[in-house]
């Protein structure tokens, strides 16, 4: 500490030394409004008569001090101090009727009610903490009775499981597996089944199409679903040797039968 | 850190008068009620203030129960306060056994929470598969669903929505102050992973349902 | 696929008296004795036989157990049996270890509590910090706080409100009967007044302190 600082006067001194014992403790403050309210606690007034001039004031010196410490602050610290300075200045000046928004004054008085508030809010929550608690002062029933005669199944759940099934689903929608939703398709295995039962009376060579089941021999997409299959499934059986497939020429329709059992 | 002020820990016997053998009462009432299991006489002796006459106490409090919905009653070599048997009846949906409920069922939950009134065919468009006729089944005799009005759609599908139980349940008010995707992840009550846009049409499908009609009507 | 008893076996049904008052009042006693968790008024209503008045035999009973070791007490919506505090110092054995909490999440709890239905951004405002993710979720497994109606402001945020657990925890009957609620307000300290000149002021203003009409009326 240098010399000229120490002919300043006494007061002045004082709260710079506050002001430092603060700057050691910055990490204990919850925010910019968490350190003006302790620093207005040393006005030593109704919050309600807070000088918030002052109290403007003595935040940009605690800024100030923590800058030529090299004190890194949190953003909300600086952008506070800004705000404050601004304050400062429109509650030194006098007020410019061509300015638009509310007044200094008022902004002042918001803020010491928000410190009021957070100080009340403070006071709040130490009473509710002291009040008589569950578990410590008074008791539930040590030994609840359960005289059960049937025994129930309850199926429970939480808000929370049921928020996160739902959030699951929302995410999964994106993912839902390539599915085959078209309805008119005749799938190889009925065409299959279908092609084994008919084709012991097969004994000589039958169009293919005779093989369709009804209601799918109408031409059209259907018809060409239903041969498609059917045709598969007889080139499946004549693999397993159970059929013999025929065709005339390019085009000409497709004939079955059942392979003659000599054959087999 | 708020101070939580320590009340001042006196039991410290001797000091004071004995109190009153009302006030005795009044302490063996409190600790048998709060006692996980059975306190012995010699137990209710050393926690009273020295001087107590527990078993004059004791022989007040049983008569002060004598006819009322609980009693003191000894429970091998302690004391306990129980129901009045009588009264067992009452008892009886006491023990439950909790179950979490199965994922599919949670889920056609939360849908309907979150779409009502919605149709079997939409929860099953959401959930990309078939609802079985259980599911629904489940969610009713839990009282957390039940049959909305019919869809004016052709068809007229019959819709799903939660019940008063439900948000009983589930400590909600309206299914509207359900928290969104974004707002549970702001309460970090969420993985903040992140989570695609809803797309879906609440197009009405039309579809029937069969065998439900007579369900319809609550 | 599960099995879950028919649960339709009603209690008493109306074939059956009313019973005298003096014996609703044993009925309610059992069943409060028996369960360690507050039990609503309409439970107790369900679980007796019908025609009970559960109001009237409940004002009895709380006056049977005036000064007594243990006491009836009202937990928000629902009834409970607790020991009397001033004999707190018996139960040193019952005295349960309760987490710490840290004090962003007492202050929180105190906001939401007085505050109530109270938004995120209202917590934030009156503590002049943002609130951390493990604060919300803290509250809400400790079971004191819940989500509430969500504001009809742009937006439509969510609020919190605190609980019956709460209630019971901290022996509220209602939030009305929180320390100094009534002076705070008349101070204008729970009003949701936000920076002049700022678009939010407005929207708050609108709604003309939603807070005050949830937390006093019933």
């Amino acid at each position: 500490m240098s010399d000229a600082e120490a002919t300043q006067s006494g007061d002045s001194v004082a709260a710079r030394l506050e002001d430092e014992a603060l700057i050691v403790d910055v990490d204990g403050y919850e925010g910019p409004l968490d350190l003006l309210l302790t620093l207005s606690r040393r006005q030593k007034v109704d919050l309600r008569r807070i000088s918030v001039l002052q109290l403007a004031e003595q935040y940009l010196r605690f800024v100030e001090a923590a800058r030529a410490l090299r004190i890194e602050l949190a953003a909300d610290y600086l952008v506070m101090a800004a705000w404050l300075a601004f304050l400062k200045s429109r509650l030194l000046l006098p007020p410019d009727p061509s300015e638009e928004g509310p007044s200094a004054e008022d902004l002042a008085a918001h803020l010491a009610f928000q410190l009021e508030r957070l100080e009340a809010m403070r006071e709040a929550s130490g009473r509710l903490m002291g009040r008589d608690r569950l578990g410590r002062e008074f008791f539930a029933r040590g030994e609840p009775e359960t005289h059960a005669i049937e025994k129930r199944t309850q199926h429970t759940a939480t808000l929370l499981e049921l928020v996160q099934a739902y959030a699951r689903l929302r995410t999964r929608d994106e993912f839902r597996p390539y599915a085959f939703d078209r309805t008119d398709v005749y799938p190889l295995e009925l065409a299959l089944e279908r092609l084994r039962g008919m084709i012991g009376e097969a004994i000589n060579w039958s169009d293919l199409a005779g093989f369709l089941p009804p209601g799918w021999r109408a031409a059209g997409g259907r018809r060409r679903s239903a041969l498609a299959s059917t045709f598969a499934a007889s080139l499946e059986m004549a693999k397993q040797g159970q059929l013999e497939i025929q065709q005339g020429e390019t085009f000409a329709p497709i004939r079955v039968r059942l392979r003659p059992q000599g054959d087999r | 850190m708020t101070d939580e002020t320590d009340l001042d820990d006196d039991d410290a016997p001797g000091l004071f008068p004995v109190p009153p053998i009302a006030e005795q009462e009044r302490m063996i009432e409190a600790i048998l009620f709060a006692s996980a299991e059975p306190v012995t006489a010699a137990e209710l002796t050393r926690r009273l203030p020295e001087g107590s006459d527990v078993g004059e106490a004791l022989v007040h409090l049983r008569s002060r129960y004598a006819g009322r919905g609980v009693h003191l009653v000894r429970v091998g070599s302690g004391w306990a306060m129980r129901t009045a048997p009588d009264l067992g009846w009452l008892m009886r949906t006491e023990q439950v056994e909790t179950r979490r409920l199965s994922r599919a069922a949670i889920e056609t939950l939360a849908i309907i929470a979150y779409h009502q009134p919605v149709t079997r065919a939409e929860i099953e468009e959401i959930r990309g598969v078939s609802l079985s006729r259980g599911t629904i089944d489940q969610l009713m005799e839990l009282d957390w669903i039940r049959f909305g009005r019919r869809r004016m759609t052709p068809g007229r599908p019959l819709t799903f929505v939660v019940t008063d139980g439900f948000l009983d349940h589930f400590g909600l008010e309206t299914p509207r102050d359900l928290p969104g995707v974004k707002e549970l992840r702001e309460a970090g009550l969420l993985d903040s992973r992140g989570m695609p846009g809803q797309q879906r049409s609440s197009e009405d499908e039309d579809e029937e349902n069969p065998g439900q009609t007579e369900l319809f009507e609550d």
